[in-house]
């Protein structure tokens, strides 16, 4: 079995010739800053949830490469189709902290990007982004706009028949699309090992005749060198491509959850050691001469970039009653406006 | 302008939009060069190429799924599930997604999406080949439900689907299928959506139905007419939204209604008319209001076929109880 | 004898099933070591093993379709959807098979299934995972669909879906799991199916609800009572088959009749209840029928949640209007 | 690519080492009538529906020995979840002929078989009898009860993710199940082609972890010998299979469809060479003394038995409209009660 491709290991060693991107130190540092943002967003929507401010929160942490490597892969007229846990890639893409806050504080607005306008707000029902993702990628390859749609879900979601019978017809038509695993070992409480018997989740390309290939997820730049490759594909009008991105759960599934129910703090804890943050900052520091003082300014501009936005959500008023049925439809039919009308009054 | 069956008329209308609008692409099982299990889309595709008509793969999710992507990058997506017996594998695309993408994006997305499927017994088809389960999705906030009538409609009202900023779900009476042809001009104009059709006048009793089961609603109106029992014969044409307004003008002036439909009658849309009266025209009722409808047990196979389905004598039964209540 | 919350009620009823009877088995997402999300299934694992208290890869339309295939062959599976938001991928398994197997096998083989899912919202949760379209399943000819209202009716009524021989739909108000306790006797007593309960008794007005919202139904009858107005309160329990006779009864008493649910109005089941009295008790009614309920709308997130909900002023205003109708 | 297991060629000589079973005469005659059976019960079945006398009908033409040789292959104990094109398997098993005609008559008594009483009826939504067998052996395997769940489905069928579900769960639990594909080369009028990439269909089995395999499904030897290798392998707690046999739809999808509009002839025509009724018969006559006159005796005695099962059936008088719900619940909700009453009546 092909090992999963790795570029900087734990250690932040490279283990392989870099891929010209990655010689960037500019490159590299973007990567860098795109991940602790995430983390600290995350830290914080965590820390507004336990004080009752946030709804349900689903922490990436641990996972920050996967989504900024695959986003930062991506071009501006391709569109992303994110489950709820890649955050790193919606901020990439333009997604601003406080939509980020207002979608998980329980506001419809966050879902309203001034920035990737084509793109999906976050999915919920497990796996249904990959179908989305097959229609998108069939617009783009009708209207030949050269984009490519990316999907990304979790170890958990490939148990769907969403999942297979998307990735089925990406591999007949052809079409321009990239699914990626986010393969955090867990879901919910069920191990990847009780998902599947398959013994890499790539190999679900397999019966599709697509090709799939299986990665070091906590390696950005394996991430986004991989989705590079998948894109120029995509682009070439190769057709689609899966890749499985291994990583780990640090955090509980969500803040409604408790993992220390289900899994044992000793299988948690060597996997901090291989956590993408770590190794890309040794790495920079070995190569790019990031220092304390670097790190320390990203840092506090990260904090108070965070926490200003997060005071920007917290001072949004909700939206009145009547928004519930502003965008239901393009033309709300008379019935239904009685009922708007109803809801402003209750 | 020539006669039309309703299949002819579906044909007509998706080429037209085929032929109008560059971004309408149609997709389903079977629909390519066999021109789909009914024919609707025979010969689309050699005249509009295997890029714009498409067979899928067996997989009702996706194909459900699909169109909504596709709908959200500026493609109107014209996709077909064959039968609705086949169609559960797309509610969770519809409800989850379909319906609620431009609400839950605040505008930024929607999803102008046309999902067609034949449906309702009559045609000795195999099991799960007969259902009608309309009142399931009239359910789900967000989409439109439409049921044509006749060949006429089925154009006008497929076109409005199609020019729909919204996902519309496109009913086909299969039993009309060829039952009839009427002359369709093929004007490229839409029926507007929502618009229940008054198709006959009465004072006594306002009957409401919707597809194939018009026939016989229509079939009751005649020996009605015999009798002198002068019945209105609405058809709701729109399951979502519902024309409220019309049905409730019609029962205020007749005082009576009964509601003819195909699928089982527990939760059935029926009840959704009969339940608007109850609040809205309390008063203005004169009797009972009824439903005739399809049992509530499962749609029998074709030998027994014909005992499900709501007879002529049922709804004359039906009609003559109510207008001898007092 | 100890004071139970629902959640505690329920986990009591699925021990009990699985000490009872060998061939119970559970399955689903996280029920395992986890307990379930809701921790409905807290300790079950522990106690009856991994053979018997099964986590399911995430795939819900294999859960509902094993458990057809299990229940055919003398298992009695009670399989758990984590969401009713995500029981759409279900709904082919059920309406295609479960409902019909006992039918089209002319009584061969049967589908004695329970197909547990916590349902409705009023607890801030996520979007998707605040859905109650109970009336999509209520419409299914073959099926029984079941909500309680307390954490004793919880036990007795989930006793009897399990023993029931034909496929059972288990909603869970989850707004109610952790909301009240009351004492429950592990008697292993089931509650019959199919029965509403009369939780108040009064002659001025007919309240009908189920699960969560009778919360709210209660509050608005304590309001009634105080202004002098009695109202009869009645929990339907099973959405299918409906207790027609109970309603009717009641409304033959006191003349008027307010449904109130959280699904969505149009083709809610609230319809059905009231299309049935506009039939059948036409005569006794001395005001409309209303129903207060959700909105045709989309569940909004969670900052607007509240403005979606029925509210007690709602009901009451409903209720006044009622009583004041002349 | 491994070459599909074979052991008759088309021509009928054996190319490999023939099994044991196969060895003996009278199991292969057994075989073959139960093929020519079911093709005689194919050719009325499909004479009647053109005359008016019996609904929409599936032919098997060409396709008898995938279901003839699984079946053959299985216990009594087992359990057989077809779909809607392998009579010759539920005649194998016990399912009478008068019992299909009535089913394909319109009549649910079809379902009711005297035989193996705990089979699945024939299934018509592609691909949901999988979880169904999944359930099957769920059960077979918590009451140790030694059987096996085989469910059969054709190439279209491996597109629908209720295919791809089940196939994943019963890797992961390891349950008794087989999944045969009866790859007939067609879904109505969607070649296999666009039914999916995936070089074999088999190759499906990959992404669950479970051992797929490719076969000549005009082989019966080798259908029933891939069948039994399968069912040993469940039977010994080893879990599932999938079996992929290739085939030809020699006919039209069914009575309702005309594959003229989207097949030509010359595709068709080769495969008439390839069908399994020839090469057994070829085989049968070299090895086993097979003539004319068993031939001919065969032939007669499947005639006499289809005609006068197809007259059982036409004699048949429908159930009465009550009997709509007489099996609908085990105890019918007295509202359903009242509408039992009024169908009666209508
Ligand atoms: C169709 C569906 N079923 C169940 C759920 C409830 N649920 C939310 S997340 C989750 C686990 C997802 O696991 P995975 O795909 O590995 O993603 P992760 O949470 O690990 O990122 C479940 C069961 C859901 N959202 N959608
Ligand atoms: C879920 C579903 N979708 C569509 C259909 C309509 N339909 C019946 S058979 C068939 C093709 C099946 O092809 P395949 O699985 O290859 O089996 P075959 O008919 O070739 O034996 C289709 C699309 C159906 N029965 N079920
Ligand atoms: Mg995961
Ligand atoms: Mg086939």
């Amino acid at each position: 079995m092909a090992e999963p491709l790795v570029f900087l290991n734990a250690a932040g060693a490279c283990v392989r010739d870099l891929p010209d991107f990655a010689r960037d130190g500019q490159t590299l540092k973007a990567l860098y800053a795109a991940m602790v943002r995430t983390r600290r967003f995350d830290a914080k929507a965590v820390a507004l949830q336990r004080t009752g401010r946030l709804g349900t929160y689903a922490s990436s942490i641990g996972q920050e490469a996967i989504s900024v490597g695959v986003a930062s892969a991506m071009r501006a007229e391709d569109v992303f189709l994110p489950s709820f846990r890649e955050h790193g890639g919606q901020l990439w893409r333009g997604v601003t902290l406080e939509e980020l806050f207002l979608y998980w504080g329980g506001d419809e607005r966050g879902n309203d990007f001034g920035g990737p306008r084509q793109d999906f707000p976050v999915c919920i029902p497990v796996a249904s982004q990959y179908p989305h993702a097959a229609g998108v990628a069939l617009a783009m390859q009708q209207k030949g706009s050269g984009g490519v749609a990316v999907a990304i879900g979790g170890d958990g979601s490939t148990s769907k028949g969403d999942f297979y019978e998307a990735l089925n017809i990406v591999g007949i038509w052809q079409l321009p699309a990239v699914f990626v695993i986010n393969n955090n070992a867990w879901a919910i409480s069920v191990p990847r090992s009780q998902q599947s018997q398959a013994q890499k989740l790539s190999d679900k390309a397999i019966g599709t005749g697509l090709p799939g290939e299986q990665i070091d997820g906590n390696d950005v730049i394996a991430v986004r060198a991989a989705t590079e490759r998948a894109l120029e594909r995509a682009r070439a009008g190769e057709g689609g491509t899966l890749i499985e991105c291994l990583s780990y759960r640090l955090g509980d599934h969500t803040t409604a959850d408790d993992a220390s129910r289900y899994r044992d703090e000793e299988e948690v804890s060597p996997h901090w050691k291989e956590e993408p943050l770590i190794r890309l900052r040794a790495h920079l520091v070995e190569a790019h001469g990031w220092g304390k003082k670097d790190e320390e300014a990203l840092l506090r501009a990260c904090a108070e970039e965070v926490d200003a936005a997060a005071e920007t959500y917290l001072a949004t008023e909700p939206e009145p009653a009547r928004a519930m049925f502003d965008h239901l439809y393009a033309d709300l039919p008379p019935d239904i406006a009685a009922q708007a009308e109803e809801a402003r009054d209750d | 302008m020539t006669d039309l069956n309703m299949i002819e008329a579906i044909r007509m209308a998706l080429s037209r939009a085929l032929e109008e609008d560059p971004d309408v692409v149609l997709f389903g099982e079977d629909i390519g060069i066999d021109g789909g299990v009914f024919r609707a889309t025979d010969g689309l595709i050699q005249r509009y190429g295997s890029a714009r008509v498409r067979d899928t793969p067996l997989s009702e999710t996706v194909i459900a799924g699909m169109a909504v992507g596709a709908a959200t990058q500026g493609l109107k997506p014209v996709a077909e599930i064959q039968f609705m017996g086949f169609l559960y594998s797309a509610i969770d695309q519809l409800a989850n997604h379909a319906a609620r993408l431009r609400n839950r994006t605040r505008g930024r997305l929607s999803c102008p999406m046309v999902l067609r499927a034949p449906f309702g017994g009559g045609i000795g088809a195999p099991e799960h080949h007969s259902e009608s389960m309309e009142a399931m999705l009239a359910h789900i906030p967000g989409l439109r439900v439409v049921v044509p009538s006749t060949p006429a409609r089925a154009y006008g009202l497929l076109l409005a689907a199609i020019q729909d900023p919204d996902p519309v779900v496109f009913l086909e009476p299969k039993r009309l299928y060829r039952a009839t042809s009427e002359p369709v001009v093929d004007d490229g104009a839409a029926l507007p959506i929502g618009d229940a059709a008054r198709l006959r006048e009465g004072g006594d009793l306002t009957l409401v139905s919707w597809g194939a089961m018009l026939k016989e609603t229509h079939a009751a109106a005649e020996a009605l007419a015999g009798e002198g029992i002068e019945a209105e014969v609405i058809d709701l044409s729109s399951l979502k939204p519902i024309d409220r307004r019309t049905i409730r003008a019609s029962v205020e002036k007749t005082g009576r209604c009964l509601i003819v439909h195909e699928a089982p009658l527990t939760a059935g849309l029926g009840a959704e008319i009969a339940a608007d009266l109850a609040e809205h025209c309390l008063t203005s009722l004169l009797a009972p209001v009824r439903r005739v409808t399809g049992y509530d047990t499962v749609m029998p196979y074709l030998r027994l076929e014909d005992r499900y389905m709501p007879s002529v004598g049922r709804i004359l039964r039906a009609a003559h109880d109510m207008m001898e209540f007092a």
